[in-house]
């Protein structure tokens, strides 16, 4: 059988592909069909909420992605993700402002808030903003940058595990501040809003979220799969030997560095393009996305679902949103109990996340039957 | 990952996809659903908190009397948590699960931008209470607080004026968000128009959060010594605690340097020992202290409201005019509704245009036909020492509310009304 | 000079003859009149001096003066006299309306009742008047403010009314008096004094206002030796204002020393620590303002150790129940007391409210000392630094002279060899722990004195306090305090030119170029300890 | 089976050792594969090597020995360049000048180190510890699309062999007892195919029996690779030992056969003085 047969099957076995299988008539035909097909007031209707929520969700579920790889395989923790997710969804709403034209609340060439600030001409980030593929390049290109500079020298400099989590925060912070300036060019506070139109397509209409969201499924989906062939290469284990013993793997003749180096540029990268797929899903970007705090959630997810287990990851993001979304209504008041709640609870007794769950129990039975 | 863990995930999301969908839509006759949404967490909740008591003390009454053309309004609270996107993802939740028939709601400028293009595309209608920089006009919102010239610039000109202590110098000091940047933008032409020269000018910002203002104040002080100035503040609630302590302490007194605040009202200054500050003004559209029977009688509905349900600081039950605004809000609403005989945000729209209410204010205010904003009075200010406001200055009667100030270049062209179809 | 004196003193009896009466129409115009009326009624009131007079304007200062139709009251508490004819009312007059007096009118009447004050016998009232004319007198003022000179023995408050004189005099339609005046206010230590000089120097499309240029030159002279003052001041202020800060961010940051910096918990909860303990000051606050309100100014004294020990309490049920499960694993430890933070901010927003909380500074804490002539420091400020240096005192002493401090250091270094020499390492780390929650609540509670105390007022301090820490190099604590100052200095420094926006950013950017160069901090240790 | 060294360590050094080693320049004229000229290293005021000087010889195998504290460790941080000398040289063959490698740099020129506690990857199988170690293109890109080759299947099973974990190959390794780990460590410097090996207390916690295939396997590996052993156990040095170094304090006390270093006068003091 050829080498891709080969790497099929070394991927995931009959059952994960079934599974991924399923997932992928869900999100490519069963959603859009229920949003689209199906008149509003039938049950089987999907309506437009859905559809952008866990198109949302599934962004963030990317994200998550992103940083199992870097956290749980490479044990580096990333408190300054957020950042990554921001500025690839600033690449993209750069873009999204241009497609507004003239149908701003000034009627004007120019986004509002330039036209506010009596700004002439587009300052020099702007360059070329109106072009689709400059968008997708710097929504790569950015994070990619970034990661890279920071990377090589906080990983040169050996800088190691609480100070580079506490490092990439003051990054994130810093980065936060700085767009709040309305000198920055980015829209200060109120970053991006109101977008009217990508590629043409008017933005708010149930096509372009339906194909917006089978996009970000097929990222998802995509993102999985790269990562699982990240992981089950030489690359991987070599990843999770220097999580476990760094010092062994350099004496082995590795140069860490780079590796370290590698993933958290991939890792920033697909956090630009969760970004970028994020924004015209949710309609606004701005700093907050950078503010520690979110940056912070992001780990929290990956622990819940368990780290080390690209599945976990996915799974975290979805339960810490879907819960964050359901009980910011139902509890609206407690909801922020819950959520600390479970926090705590899942560090304390679920070491390995909610998807680990299940082998613990058995474990613990099977010891008790051995008792 | 092995198998057995993919499938068994799959399985999870998929319960947890399932327990959202359970419909939480409740079956009761003769209800309509209004939404509630201000951030009752993070950083924006010391503000919001109070707009959604108020807002369901306004529901209770109504509902007492029999609620809006037989109906009962009932409240869906939500809490978007000081988070920008989840304000539009609450929106659209309100709107397009629970189908409300209005929302009360949002503060900062950036929710209620977040939000705007939700309820544009979906045809909801939103009540919108706080004081704000204009530069905006939906066919979907309404907005009961004030645009700059009902609220910046009579301030200003009072400053000027020589019982305001005759002001030739003036520091605009907010904090670096869009509405202090409106703001001064407009007084900075302003002033110009009244002739202030450009270095008799200094315009300041801080970051969110600021805490430490011993330098801005030492340059005021330094700065003041130029000439007779005033402090024009828009920094932003939670920076002004430290803000006002500083200005105490190193005693800057109202007499020498005053500082007229903008966002500053009864329940921010609950937090200041406000002694020393006794002078010092703000300009809104309502004052706790204002005293007329239709303010007394919300005080007193308020000050029970807050005893029954036990709010926390029910001991100091305040009023202030973002919940004088929301207020009225919710009552214009329950009138335009009943003029139009119908729930249908397209026919309750332009039933709102036209609608007074006697406001707690003492005036009776009335919603413009055209621009979706109020017609209101300006009163101004003096913090006295028990954190109340003495009004020093207030206009003859409600004044009409200009989004687009004339103090910005271009807006003279800018037509007095939202376009019909915002969609596209 | 003497002549001068002699003129105004001619000039003050002349407007003086008429206060024979106690002049009831200014008492009228003072009431029901228009804004100038008011001023001028003001200024005849004080010209004509008559204890009456003086009574209503006090009165109207603290705002009994009230109007009931036609009559004007001085209602204190339930008596009320008739401001005109000065018949005492027995009956309250409920319906009577305040009087409201605005800034502009209230500075004319605190000028005013300053003037007549002058007259008093007693030093303190003597000066205290004087103090308050400094801040800007109205020139009808300046004849009491000259007899008052002629009378004055008191050398300091002479030279006071000097300065006031002089202030007034530069407008002085004598050259002679004019020159004089401005020569004497190079040496003014008053903040309006630049002003008044500069309206001299000031010119209209090119052309002086003032045409006499040897008096300009006068006042060029005395407006270069006070704007000399004025720089020093500045310098000062900012030296203080950087030291100011980095206390309060070492106070913040002091706490974390101990629990990340000794014991390795990354304990994002530190911010709500301190937020608890600002919340037991308000707590206590009350409970004076409840039941011992003569004793206010002392509840500050009362609510350092209780918002110690509440923290601390706090913190140790913290550490038994969910930190110690998790040594080791530092990563979990964060995300765990993440959790814990977002439940206790929800839980001071149950108990308290979202809205903030006010928390009064004791009259001793209000206000500050007036060094040179631009410079105020606050007094709380000046409190809290001392407050911080007692207690790292206090700190240095019990983790390097105590028996505990010598176990946390032991327990800290190498767990294993601690417990097997007996040290109870569980206790240890219980009570380190506690001292570490403690003194973050002890941050609350000075902290609670100069910001504001809301239930995410933690939040703003957690992510400088670990700047702090890791700046200072991990288990450093005299790294911490060189850290916190140092950044306190930087980012006023920072400040003062680049705006504070900007100055934050520079700072975090710094920061992040510094741990490249010494990854372990400023104080680093060297050696086979640190790797793995 | 003594006769799988032969065949295991002949292939080594005749087939895959000279070619790689030339290609990595290593120029061991002079016979002499590694010097250090006089090495000092101080933590925080603390003299840890003081003026140390040391040269090993091709397929020599040299025990070093010493009290506690004498510096045998940080010797070896400083050859494998885990930390830098305040002062002196330190050369791996006549060119290569470890002062400015990185640690994998170092280990890439051929000079493999066993930590005193057996550091392996423990939550990686027998099989993947040693893959890893393999000898290979180890750049990023390579090992991302990495895939074992039939030649290295039998290297690392011949290795398994070796070091007598073949029945334990898709074991996780953190559950080996902690003989089996070092025996791993062992395996996984083998793999590396250096040209001098540095062992730390290589027998520690390993019984007889253990202790003795060991000897005999160090004994078959010296002269192939060069080897210094760093060992308490008098009675293993005693077992392979041909030249011995005597460390103390820093420096080297005494140096010659194990029988001249125990009459060695300043040696017994060091050992008995305390």
């Amino acid at each position: 059988m050829g080498p891709l047969a080969t790497t099929v099957t070394r991927l995931y076995g009959t059952r994960g592909w079934v599974t991924l299988g399923v997932c992928a008539f869900l999100l490519f035909v069963l959603v859009p069909l229920g949003n689209l097909a199906i008149p509003e007031g039938s049950i089987f209707h999907i309506s437009t909420y859905w559809v952008t929520l866990i198109g949302k969700i599934m962004c963030y579920a990317i994200v998550a992605l992103a940083m199992d790889l870097i956290w749980g395989y490479c044990g580096i923790l990333s408190l300054g993700h957020g950042l990554f997710f921001a500025l690839g969804g600033y690449a993209m709403g750069m873009y999204l402002m241009r497609q507004i034209g003239r149908e701003g609340q000034y009627k004007m060439d120019m986004p509002d808030f330039m036209v506010f600030l009596d700004w002439k001409e587009f300052p020099w980030q702007w360059w070329n903003s109106d072009q689709f593929w400059w968008a997708m390049l710097l929504v790569v290109a950015v994070p990619a940058l970034l990661a890279f500079v920071f990377g090589f020298f906080a990983f040169r400099s050996r800088i190691k595990g609480v100070y580079f989590s506490i490092i990439t925060q003051a990054l994130t912070y810093a980065a936060m501040l700085l767009f709040f300036r309305n000198e920055t060019g980015f829209g200060g506070n109120n970053g991006f809003t109101d977008f009217k139109r990508i590629l043409g397509f008017a933005i708010t209409t149930a096509e372009t979220r339906v194909a917006l969201f089978a996009i970000t499924g097929a990222a998802l989906l995509g993102t999985l799969l790269l990562a699982r062939y990240i992981v089950i290469s030489k690359l991987g284990r070599i990843l999770a030997a220097i999580r476990d013993a760094e010092s062994r793997v350099m004496f082995c003749g590795y140069n860490t560095v780079n590796y370290k180096l590698f993933i958290w540029t991939l890792s920033a990268v697909i956090c630009g393009i969760a970004g970028a797929l994020y924004v015209p899903q949710v309609g606004i970007i701005n700093p907050g996305e950078m503010s520690p705090a979110n940056s912070i959630e992001i780990a929290i997810w990956v622990a819940v679902g368990g780290r080390g287990t690209l599945v976990g990851a996915i799974v975290g993001a979805g339960a810490v949103n879907g819960a964050k979304s359901f009980f910011t209504q139902a509890a609206p008041e407690y909801w922020l109990y819950v959520l600390g709640l479970l926090f705590i609870v899942v560090t304390l007794f679920m070491p390995r996340g909610i998807v680990g769950l299940y082998g613990q129990l058995r474990e613990k039975w099977s010891r008790r039957a051995a008792a | 990952m092995n198998r057995r863990n993919f499938v068994r995930a799959i399985g999870l999301s998929a319960a947890i996809t399932a327990c959202f969908a359970s419909p939480f839509a409740y079956a009761q006759a003769k209800t309509v659903k209004v939404g509630i949404m201000h951030s009752l967490s993070g950083t924006m909740a010391i503000s919001e908190t109070v707009l959604k008591d108020v807002a369901l003390m306004a529901i209770d009454e109504i509902n007492a009397k029999g609620g809006v053309m037989g109906a009962k309004i009932q409240p869906v609270v939500v809490d978007p948590a000081s988070n920008w996107p989840l304000f539009a993802e609450k929106a659209r939740q309100l709107l397009s699960q629970d189908k409300v028939a209005v929302t009360f709601g949002c503060w900062t400028s950036v929710s209620r931008k977040s939000v705007l293009p939700v309820f544009e595309e979906l045809n909801g209608l939103l009540f919108y209470p706080v004081q704000y920089e204009g530069e905006e006009l939906s066919k979907n919102v309404f907005y009961t607080g004030a645009a700059p010239n009902q609220q910046a610039i009579p301030a200003v000109e009072y400053l000027i004026s020589k019982d305001g202590g005759g002001a030739k110098r003036f520091v605009l000091l907010g904090t670096d968000y869009v509405y202090p940047r409106t703001t001064n933008k407009i007084l900075r032409a302003f002033l110009k128009s009244k002739g202030i020269a450009e270095k008799d000018i200094d315009e300041k910002y801080t970051p969110f959060g600021h805490a430490d203002y011993q330098t801005i104040v030492a340059d005021i002080k330094k700065f003041s010594a130029g000439g007779k100035t005033a402090v024009i503040s828009t920094i932003n609630g939670d920076s002004n605690v430290p803000f006002y302590k500083e200005l105490g302490n190193q005693g800057l007194k109202a007499t020498n340097v005053p500082v007229v605040a903008f966002s500053v009202g009864e329940e921010e200054l609950r937090g200041v020992d406000t002694k020393p500050l006794v002078g010092h003004l703000a300009a809104w559209n309502y004052f706790m202290s204002v005293k007329n029977p239709a303010n007394d009688e919300f005080r007193k509905k308020w000050a029970a409201y807050a005893k029954a349900k036990k709010l926390p600081g029910a001991d100091k039950p305040l009023t202030n005019d973002p919940m004088e605004a929301t207020y009225i809000g919710i009552y214009m609403w329950k009138q335009a509704v009943e003029k139009a005989k119908t729930f249908d945000v397209e026919k309750v729209i332009p039933a709102v245009g036209g609608q007074t209410f006697t406001a707690p204010s003492g005036f009776s205010v009335k919603m413009d036909e055209k621009n979706h904003h109020l017609h209101k009075p300006v009163l101004i200010g003096e913090v006295k020492a028990d954190g109340q406001f003495n009004v020093v200055w207030k206009t003859k009667g409600p004044i009409k509310a200009q989004p687009w100030s004339p103090f910005i270049a271009g807006n003279d062209k800018k037509k007095d009304a939202p376009d019909g179809k915002t969609k596209i | 000079m003497r002549i001068t004196s002699i003129l105004l003193l001619l000039l003050f009896s002349v407007l003086a003859r008429p206060a024979a009466a106690f002049d009831a129409d200014a008492v009228r115009a003072l009431v029901f009149g228009d804004g100038e009326q008011q001023v001028a009624a003001i200024a005849a009131l004080v010209a004509d001096g008559d204890a009456r007079g003086a009574q209503v304007l006090e009165a109207l200062a603290e705002g009994e003066l009230k109007t009931s139709g036609k009559r004007i009251l001085i209602v204190q508490g339930e008596k009320a006299i008739d401001a005109i004819s000065g018949a005492v009312l027995s009956a309250p007059h409920a319906d009577a309306e305040e009087i409201i007096a605005n800034n502009r009118l209230r500075r004319e009447l605190a000028g005013g009742i300053a003037a007549l004050k002058l007259a008093s016998a007693d030093r303190a009232t003597r000066l205290a008047a004087a103090k308050e004319l400094s801040g800007g007198a109205a020139e009808a003022m300046l004849p009491l403010v000259r007899k008052a000179l002629d009378r004055e023995d008191d050398p300091g408050i002479k030279g006071m009314l000097e300065m006031i004189a002089a202030a007034m005099e530069i407008k002085s339609s004598d050259r002679e008096v004019r020159i004089a005046a401005i020569r004497r206010l190079a040496t003014s230590s008053n903040r309006d004094t630049k002003t008044l000089l500069l309206g001299v120097l000031e010119r209209k499309d090119g052309a002086w206002v003032e045409a006499d240029a040897d008096l300009r030159a006068e006042a060029e002279k005395s407006l270069r030796v006070v704007e000399g003052q004025l720089a020093w001041g500045e310098r000062a202020g900012l030296a203080f204002a950087g030291v100011s800060l980095g206390s309060i961010l070492l106070l913040a940051a002091l706490g974390l020393a101990i629990t990340y910096g000794l014991m390795g918990v990354i304990n994002m909860a530190h911010g709500e620590l301190i937020m608890i303990g600002a919340y037991t000051t308000y707590v206590v606050q009350n409970l004076f303002k409840l039941h011992a309100p003569g004793a206010f100014d002392w509840y500050l004294p009362c609510a350092v150790p209780a918002s110690f020990i509440m923290a601390a309490v706090i913190g140790m049920i913290l550490e038994r129940g969910v930190i110690r499960f998790l040594y080791g694993r530092p990563l979990e430890t964060l995300l765990a007391t993440w959790g814990i933070s977002l439940v206790l901010i929800q839980a001071v927003r149950t108990l308290f409210g979202a809205q903030n909380v006010q928390v009064e500074n004791p009259a001793w804490m209000s206000g500050g000392v007036e060094m040179l002539t631009n410079v105020v420091l606050p007094y709380s400020r000046i409190v809290i630094i001392a407050f911080v240096a007692v207690v790292l005192a206090c700190m240095w002493l019990l983790l390097t002279r105590t028996r505990l401090g010598l176990f946390v250091r032991g327990v800290t270094q190498n767990r294993a060899m601690a417990s097997c020499v007996g040290v109870p390492t569980g206790r240890v780390d219980t009570l380190a722990f506690g001292l570490g929650c403690g003194i973050a609540g002890l941050a609350g509670c000075a902290l609670s004195q100069i910001g504001n105390v809301g239930p995410d007022l933690g939040q703003s301090y957690i992510v400088d306090s670990f700047m702090v820490v890791v700046l200072g190099g991990v288990g450093q604590l005299a790294g911490t305090v060189y850290a916190a100052l140092g950044l306190g200095f930087a980012n006023k420094l920072l400040e003062s030119w680049s705006g504070a926006v900007l100055a934050k950013i520079v700072v975090l950017v710094f920061i992040i170029i510094f741990i490249q160069k010494r990854p372990q901090g400023l104080f680093a240790l060297k050696g086979r300890s640190v790797e793995n | 089976m003594s006769a799988s060294f032969k065949e295991f360590s002949g292939g080594a050094a005749g087939e895959l050792a000279p070619a790689r080693i030339a290609g990595e320049g290593l120029d061991a004229t002079h016979g002499v594969v590694l010097y250090l000229d006089d090495i000092s290293v101080s933590f925080d005021g603390f003299r840890a090597l003081n003026k140390l000087s040391l040269a090993i010889d091709i397929g020599e195998l040299r025990c070093v020995i010493g009290p506690n504290g004498a510096g045998k460790t940080t010797m070896m941080d400083v050859i494998t360049g885990k930390t830098r000398p305040d002062s002196g040289t330190a050369f791996f063959g006549q060119t290569i000048d470890l002062a400015q490698l990185t640690e994998a740099e170092i280990a890439h020129a051929g000079i493999g180190r066993k930590f005193q506690k057996p550091t392996i990857f423990e939550r990686h199988s027998v099989f993947e510890n040693l893959e890893l170690s393999m000898k290979t293109d180890k750049r990023v890109r390579k090992s991302l699309f990495a895939k074992l080759d039939g030649a290295q299947q039998d290297r690392i099973a011949e290795m398994l062999e070796l070091i007598r974990l073949a029945g334990s190959a898709s074991r996780q390794a953190g559950l080996l007892s902690h003989g089996q780990k070092q025996w791993l460590e062992i395996g996984m410097l083998l793999m590396q195919e250096p040209r001098l090996l540095l062992l730390d207390e290589p027998v520690a916690g390993m019984s007889d029996e253990e202790t003795e295939r060991t000897a005999e396997l160090f004994l078959a590996l010296a002269g192939k690779h060069s080897l210094v052993v760093v060992e308490h156990d008098m009675a293993f040095i005693g077992r392979i030992a041909r030249k011995v170094s005597v460390l103390h304090e820093g420096s080297i006390l005494a140096e010659g056969s194990l029988e001249q270093v125990q009459a060695d006068q300043r040696v017994i003091e060091v050992y008995l003085g305390r």
